[in-house]
């Protein structure tokens, strides 16, 4: 039915078990979109958030898919500008997905603040010392870097290649990826580095403030850093899973490893930097503001089993097996090393997000829990399901996987 | 913001980040400018066809993108680099040079049949990847027509759109469509010039084509020797291209395609074949 | 005058908990002064608007020793490193280098609650509904104070509109000096044992600055380095104990030991 | 040449100019200051713009009668204070006062008489004429006046003017009753007439001079007294300085009273009686009373051959009592000590607006005390003193009595009427309820607010709100001389708004106008040329005999001034009978003494004992300003009806875990509640407030309120200080 909008030479299923799979997705959005429509239409009283815990699953979410939508500038800057030309056979699904997890954390980020009118603002009057100005200034750039990257991709579409005026653009635009990644790698660095300075500047929560280097506090430099290794590791398990529900294989193992082993490196490097910084933290950073560091893991919830599962379990332990080719080269260590990398920033991700809100300041305050409401929930899956149907659909029409064609021959 | 929106402070925190912000802006800006404008560039010079071909190319498989050379043996792995135009290729004069005898330096005999794998392949032509074949007449004017392979990879078709005549034809630019049900694809143009006049398969020639400089014109295309290892790895592809939809089509009786390949085998894919053999994405 | 000799003021308060009784006049006169509109029925203790919140903490002893403080907890004008301040994106939270006092613009505020993360002390407040006032209660609200609308973030800013007024008041005496009478923030005002008092910590005469330096004086999170300006006093050591978690620790450890 | 303008030179113009403007400041300046100040929703209410004034006037929202000064937009306040250097509150106010402006545009107010039906949960109001409900009265008066019963007028506000108006119209009644709450002081100065061998007349209390403050429950701290008496102890609480005053709360709650006192007392719910007695017995026992006095004052001290004062305190020593009370015997015999090292002392025994009156026992054995503390002696300071002169035909022979609720025999009134300018002293309903006609009683109520008992009446005729009334402030039980003041109106009242004082006029077929009767009143308080005046305006007191006239009185009154009566020097000797005059008055004592708390109750596990407690103006909700969500809702600062507080050993032994929700339940009902953990709570108890309730309107229906007091079973109510129920999750 939808044959010729499909890529020749590949083969996809058939129509109606494509909706089959979209229908599911298709209805969750829905069910997000309501969610997302009470909070624009009724306000954020509609989420449990409130004045103690001002931040919730929404912005929680945001610096989770925004780290690993990291692959795509990574890639890009790998491929593009060091010419490793092992990435070219993931940079198009690496995009798609770097898209995805942007355009979806905007989009949340749109829900979440009271104002969204209003949101221009911080083009108009920045406060520049502001980490979230960073953010927001570099987020609507590299989105429009993405949009411009994801571009060509979808004029490679059969029919729309067809018409010559879209080639020819797609042709000459490609020709000129190389500025786009270099400028998507410059941001990239700064918005992911301030994602991470947002918490690390917040001198009133001494969980989660850092001392500065530079400008910058050191959770700059290793939110930077472990987006770099969750990028690669989010490709290489999307890419897995795209392989195992289209019974198809994509790519070359060579590469999947050649990721996994990018992921290793730069998980490395981060644990080693994120480790000192937490002892300058425990021992340095946080009594020195009248906080004994301990306290923060007398809690139920949050005993020091979190710092050991972020550090070690979901930290260590997948660098040192990426780090081994003998891992790499077996399926089943490469992909579940991938999950655990990804567990591991997610994790880092949640405690820096919910645990420092959770957490009192002064003496006589509580340790607050917080539950997200229904609305907040719908908001997030809306984000989840819109991810799958355009990927799915990017998938199904446009050259994602450009060895796939060469590799179902190879068989 | 900008100097005069209020809450706009002159210190280095302003400049260096709204410096390097407006600076990024105006980056992205102009290398959008620039691809549209190099766009509109290439439309001007009718290099579309050109970089329809050149994208297509691309993305052809690398086996397929084989250099003449690694066909006839003279080397041992070459991947084209100027999209099957060895007009400006160096690389193939030096072959020339090199090895006088090298099959791409032929020109075809005056006549006769040459049968490979049960197909007609006639020695006194040229013929291109696109599985369409050059035959220069007395006039100047080459006929272009369909190969053997090609004719029965398109057997009896519908529905065949030439170009009118006077029109201008570039190399592995379109030459003429042809569809039979669900497929439908282009034939790939062997050569540049202009239609003197049309056939069709009736006819055994498709198009009369007057090309400038007979001898450069046809330099890119297959001839000779060349022509039996290339016309194998095709049948390998077009047997792996049939099998590979499942429908488990073979070659007829002892690996000779039968007359019309569609007929025989109306399950087949063929949009897909199509695209396979005549060089698609 | 031009703003070179325009004396630069400190504004502050100190706030005697040993003479406050938690009655919650100086929370209701702050709300009433500052235009804040009543809680929806659903609202609760998270999600409502206090400016300034009275605190009941008892020193942890049971029944029937335990012993009760209560701490009146506004915006503290932070001085040094304002958490608030450099957090907003869009410098909708500034500090009057006039005053010292930090304001909140509303019309500028796009609610992204950065700030209200960064400050330790909980007094920023989100406007989580539009403001609604029963019928005719409109035309009750004080003229000097813009109510809020939905979606954006405010907090004390040591009543605003009486600054305006007493600046309005010695403009029109044609000097830019204000007199320290004219400006008195609503709860200072309202409450009835005198426990908070307010003025320029820059004036030596000013009974804040003295209170400021007595040794009942601290200041809650002090180690933080944001130099609040707003004193606590208390001669009871288990309330010092509360300015932060280190000297509370250091309590229980003599406890146990 | 001659110069051609063609359409393209326009456009380059046009063209050029709009170019030339964007790289000048006017269209982004434009833009910025538009961003900035349009961001205000149209559905935001504007600010009233127009004249700032500032005008005077007194609360009436309780007995206190603080000096208010409001400074008011277009001639509506919209901020309020106290009046400086006002005798009663010395410039400072309470949360309900700074917010009591609001109170006129309460969501519940009334615009016209309704007829009231009440549903389950909630109450549909039916708009009437006042004709209507007229024409119902006369109906019902018509039978009460007969077989069919009494008629009762429950006044919320005693020993205003308009009550002796009221009293004197009932009097000429047949079947007339002054009703007033069981927590009025009228009541328990009764108390004291009783012992007093010749009436003993109204008592005040000269706190000026008292060192130590020995108070049973009475929220002392907490809204007993006016502010200018309580701030004082308040600021020097912690302060070292030695004559500070000392206050003892003796209290089963962790009110804020007793969070405030210098020293706080826990005993076990309702045993006041006993430990009274047992402070009594330590003093008597170490003879730290002053023997002269007391053998000549006290009749029933020691009667040979009869059950004597001394017979009863004999039996009430230190560790008996400590048996009772829970309260420890050195701690009983160190307070009885204390109190008389540490004198002047006085003991305070009036019961509170949340948890009711203590008991007539109690009291009288508090009076005691106070007799054996030498309270009453002429340097003591509990005073006796003049009511504020009363105009012609209002002396006390005839006016109808005062009655409290226990005097009244159930199912006896035909028609309540209720004056419901409510000073948030609660009367839990069903204790009214069961002294009506079931089914053939009427009901009706004058009240500005569907609250509090007006939701029970089956009529309520709107009555002008607080600040829009005109109305006396009577002399608060704890001024040592009389007072008098004029809360004059600071607001227009709206359309359909009547005085509580026309409806009772109409009723008792005569005349009655509220300014009428204020103007006879200080005519003729004028008229004796006794006492002060404070005058808002300036500050300052003067003597009355500086004003030329009662109109200037008058106005200086209604202006926010205040009447202050001179003392009265000599103290007439009494006789006061310490167990009560009445013949059983020995064994009543003795079981009131001997009385078992509820928390020793039968022991059955499930059962905690629960201690209504509310602060004055906030049980009920006629006088919560929508504004107090701040102080109940959004704050933890007063805790509402919805909250129950519980220590945490008992919530763990119950399994009820902080902030989750609890259902309270008693034989009368349940109430859905919050529970929250206090460490500071006495065990086995569960601590709940009598108000405020949220207020009581989602959408258009009104929620009726649910007052924990509606829990209490009529049979065991009086005093309804603490009664038995279960609490389980929800």
């Amino acid at each position: 039915m939808d044959k010729h909008l499909i890529t020749r030479g590949v083969q996809r299923s058939p129509f109606w078990k494509f909706i089959l799979w979209i229908l599911p997705w298709g209805m969750l959005l829905g069910w997000g979109l309501y969610g997302a429509y009470l909070c624009l239409a009724e306000g954020l009283n509609q989420t449990n958030m409130d004045n103690r815990f001002a931040f919730g699953l929404w912005i929680y979410l945001d610096l989770t898919v925004i780290a690993f939508g990291a692959g795509a500038f990574f890639t890009g800057f790998l491929l593009y500008i060091l010419k490793r030309h092992e990435l070219k056979s993931v940079i198009n699904s690496a995009v798609v997905l770097g898209l995805i997890c942007y355009s979806g954390a905007i989009a949340v980020l749109m829900v979440d603040v009271g104002q969204p009118l209003r949101a221009w603002f911080t083009f108009w009057h920045p406060n520049v010392h502001s980490m979230l100005t960073e953010v927001t200034f570099c987020l609507t750039c590299y989105l429009t870097v993405l949009i411009l990257e994801y571009a060509p991709i979808v004029l490679k579409n059969r029919q729309i290649r067809k018409i010559p005026s879209y080639l020819v653009f797609e042709f000459n635009l490609h020709k000129l990826m190389v500025v786009f990644a270099g400028v998507g790698a410059f941001l990239s660095f700064f918005h992911q580095g301030s994602l991470g300075g947002l918490y690390g500047v917040l001198r009133g929560r001494p969980f989660a403030f850092r001392e500065e280097l530079g400008i910058w506090p050191s959770t700059f430099f290793l939110f930077i850093l472990s987006a770099m290794a969750a990028g690669p590791s989010f490709i290489l398990l999307t890419t897995w899973l795209v392989e195992k529900l289209s019974r198809k294989r994509l790519v070359k193992h060579e590469t999947l490893s050649y990721l996994g082993k990018l992921s290793g490196i730069m998980l490395t490097v981060y644990i080693l930097f994120k480790s000192i910084d937490t002892l300058i933290w425990i021992n340095s950073t946080s009594p020195s503001s009248g906080f004994p560091a301990f306290e923060y893991y007398d809690r139920a919830a949050f005993g020091t089993w979190v710092l050991f599962a972020e550090v070690v379990v979901f930290g260590l332990l997948p660098a040192l097996l990426l780090l081994r080719k003998r891992f790499r080269e077996h399926r089943g260590w490469l992909i579940t090393s991938a999950v655990f990398v990804l567990a591991g920033v997610a994790l880092n991700r949640f405690v820096l997000t919910i645990q420092t809100l959770a957490l009192p300041t002064l003496v006589f305050d509580e340790f607050l829990s917080y539950l997200p409401s229904w609305q907040e929930v719908a908001t997030f899956s809306l984000v989840i399901a819109y991810g799958v149907v355009l990927y799915s659909v990017s998938f199904r029409y446009l050259p994602l996987f450009p060895q796939e064609r060469e590799l179902a021959q190879s068989y | 913001m900008l100097p005069w929106v209020y809450e706009f402070r002159w210190d280095l925190g302003h400049i260096i980040f709204l410096g390097v912000f407006y600076s990024v802006v105006i980056l992205i800006a102009f290398t959008l400018v620039r691809a549209l404008i190099r766009a509109i560039r290439d439309f001007k010079n009718h290099r579309v066809d050109h970089i329809m071909w050149q994208a297509t190319f691309e993305d052809l498989p690398t086996p397929v993108r084989a250099c003449r050379h690694e066909l006839s043996g003279e080397v041992a792995n070459r991947t084209c680099p100027n999209e099957f135009d060895c007009r400006e290729c160096r690389t193939h004069e030096l072959f020339l040079r090199k090895n006088p005898a090298s099959p791409g330096g032929t020109t075809p005999r005056a006549s006769g049949e040459e049968q490979l794998f049960g197909l007609s392949f006639p020695l006194d032509r040229y013929y291109d990847r696109g599985h369409t074949w050059v035959q220069p007449d007395k006039d100047g004017t080459v006929k272009v027509g369909l190969n053997d392979l090609g004719a029965r990879l398109i057997g009896s078709v519908e529905n065949v759109q030439l170009p009118v005549i006077g029109s201008r034809l570039e190399v592995h630019g379109t030459a003429w469509h042809v569809t039979r049900g669900g497929a439908d694809t282009r034939i790939l143009s062997p050569i540049e010039g202009t239609v003197v006049e049309v056939g069709g398969p009736g006819k055994g020639w498709y198009l009369k084509v007057r090309p400038e400089g007979m001898e450069t014109a046809v330099r890119h295309l297959l001839r000779g020797a060349e022509i039996k290892p290339w016309l194998t790895r095709e049948l390998e592809r077009l047997q792996f291209a049939l099998s590979a939809d499942g429908v488990g089509m073979s070659l007829a009786d002892g690996g000779v395609p039968v007359e019309d390949l569609p007929k025989s085998s109306p399950k087949t894919d063929w949009d897909a074949v199509w695209g396979e053999m005549f060089l698609e994405a | 005058m031009d703003q070179a000799t325009v004396k630069q003021s400190r504004y502050g308060m100190a706030i005697d908990l040993d003479r406050c009784t938690g009655c919650g006049a100086c929370l209701m006169a702050c709300a009433v002064e500052n235009n804040v509109s009543p809680g929806r029925p659903t609202v609760n203790e998270r999600t409502g608007t206090t400016w300034m919140r009275v605190i009941e903490v008892q020193d942890g002893r049971a029944f029937p020793a335990a012993e009760t403080a209560f701490i009146p907890m506004m915006c503290q004008q932070c001085e040094e490193e304002t958490p608030c301040v450099s957090v907003c994106p869009q410098n909708a939270v500034e500090v009057d280098p006039e005053t010292g006092i930090v304001g909140q613009i509303p019309q500028r505020c796009l609610g992204c609650r950065y700030c209200m993360t960064a400050c330790p002390y909980h007094a920023r407040y989100y406007n989580w509904w539009d403001p609604q006032w029963p019928e005719g209660m409109e035309k009750a609200l004080n003229p000097d104070v813009a109510p809020r609308m939905r979606g954006v973030v405010e907090k004390c800013n040591f009543c605003h509109g009486r600054l305006h007024d007493a600046r309005a008041k010695a403009a029109a005496k044609g000097s830019r000096e204000i007199n320290p009478t004219d400006y008195i923030p609503a709860c200072v005002e309202s409450c009835p044992v005198q426990a908070i008092t307010f003025g320029d910590l820059n004036d030596e005469a000013a009974d804040v600055a003295r209170q400021a330096k007595s040794e009942r004086a601290f200041r809650f999170l002090s180690r933080l380095g944001t130099e609040p300006k707003v004193y606590y006093l208390s001669g009871r050591s288990w309330v010092q104990r509360l300015a932060d978690r280190e000297l509370a620790r250091s309590k229980k450890e003599t406890v146990h030991g | 040449m001659p110069l051609t303008l063609t359409r393209r030179d326009i456009l380059k113009f046009v063209g050029g100019s709009i170019a030339g403007i964007m790289v000048t400041p006017i269209p982004w300046k434009l833009l910025d200051d538009v961003s900035i100040w349009t961001q205000n929703g149209p559905w935001i209410p504007k600010v009233p713009r127009g004249a700032l004034t500032t005008s005077f006037s007194t609360c009436a929202l309780c007995p206190a009668g603080c000096g208010v000064q409001a400074r008011c937009v277009n001639g509506i306040p919209y901020f309020l204070s106290g009046t400086r250097n006002h005798p009663v509150n010395n410039g400072t106010l309470c949360p309900s006062g700074v917010a009591a402006h609001h109170l006129a545009y309460h969501p519940l107010r009334l615009k016209t008489p309704v007829q009231v039906t009440r549903g389950n949960g909630t109450i549909e109001v039916r708009p009437v004429s006042l004709d209507d409900v007229l024409r119902k009265i006369s109906v019902a008066s018509g039978n009460s006046t007969g077989a069919k019963g009494s008629l009762a007028l429950l006044d919320q506000r005693p020993g205003r003017t308009v009550s002796l108006f009221y009293r004197k119209q009932l009097a000429r009644h047949d079947h007339g009753i002054y009703l007033v709450s069981p927590t009025d002081p009228i009541l328990i100065t009764q108390c004291l007439d009783e012992m007093a061998e010749t009436p003993f007349g109204p008592v005040g209390y000269h706190l000026e001079n008292v060192r130590t403050i020995l108070s049973f429950a009475a929220p002392v701290l907490d809204g007993w007294g006016t502010p200018a008496q309580t701030s004082p102890m308040l600021r020097t609480r912690h302060s070292s300085e030695q004559n500070a005053v000392k206050v003892i709360q003796i209290d089963s709650r962790h009110s804020r009273s007793a969070q405030l006192a210098d020293q706080w007392i826990p005993l076990k719910p309702k045993t006041e009686a006993a430990l009274a007695f047992g402070i009594a017995h330590v003093i008597i026992r170490d003879g730290l009373y002053d023997k002269r006095v007391i053998g000549r004052r006290i009749p029933d001290f020691n009667i040979p051959g009869k059950h004597s004062y001394s017979d009863l305190i004999g039996r009430f020593t230190p560790d008996h009592t400590s048996e009772l009370t829970g309260v420890s015997s050195d701690v009983i015999v160190s307070t009885a000590h204390s109190l008389v090292a540490r004198g002047p002392s006085v003991a305070i025994g009036d019961g509170d607006s949340g948890g009711g009156p203590l008991g007539k026992e109690a009291e009288i054995a508090i009076w005691g005390l106070n007799i054996l503390l030498g309270a009453l002696e002429s340097n003591g300071s509990i005073v006796q003193r003049r009511e504020a002169p009363v105009p012609e035909g209002f002396s006390s022979k005839e006016l109808s009595p005062v009655m409290g609720i226990s005097a009244i025999p159930d199912h006896s009134i035909g028609l309540l009427l209720i004056d419901g300018s409510d000073p948030g002293d609660p009367l839990p309903w069903s204790l009214l309820e069961r002294k009506l006609i079931p089914r053939q009683s009427l009901v009706v109520a004058c009240s500005p607010t569907l609250t509090g008992l007006a939701q029970h009446a089956q009529y309520v005729v709107p009555t002008p709100a607080h600040l829009e009334a005109l109305t006396d402030i009577p002399t608060i039980v704890s001024s040592a001389t009389a007072t008098f003041s004029i809360s004059a109106p600071l607001l227009k009242r709206p359309e359909g708004m009547t005085d509580a004082i026309e409806i009772m006029a109409k009723v008792f077929e005569t005349e009655g106008s509220m300014e009428d009767l204020l103007k006879q009143r200080t005519s003729a308080i004028f008229a004796t040329r006794r006492g002060c005046v404070f005058k808002a305006g300036t500050g300052t007191t003067v003597p009355i005999t500086e004003l030329g006239s009662p109109d200037e009185f008058w106005t200086e009154l209604t202006a926010g001034g205040m009447w202050t009566d001179d003392p009265i020097r000599s103290k007439p000797f009494f006789q006061f009978h310490f167990m009560g005059r009445a013949p059983d008055a020995y064994q009543r004592m003795l079981d009131a003494g001997e009385a078992v708390s509820p928390l020793d109750g039968p022991l059955t596990p499930e059962m905690l004992t629960v201690l209504p407690y509310g602060r004055r103006a906030e049980v009920g909700g006629a006088q919560l300003s929508p504004l107090m969500t701040k102080l109940y809702q959004e704050s933890g600062l007063h805790r509402s009806s919805k909250v129950a507080v519980l220590n945490p050993a008992t919530a763990k032994k119950f399994d009820l875990v902080h902030g989750e929700q609890g259902i309270l339940a008693t034989a009368c009902g349940t109430q859905k509640v919050g529970i929250r953990v206090d460490a500071a709570v006495m065990p086995g108890v569960i601590e709940i407030a009598a108000g405020p309730e949220p207020i009581g309107q989602a959408g258009n229906e009104i929620v009726q309120e649910q007052n924990i007091l509606e829990l209490i079973d009529p049979d065991q109510a009086l005093p309804w200080r603490a009664f038995r129920a279960t609490l389980r999750k929800a």
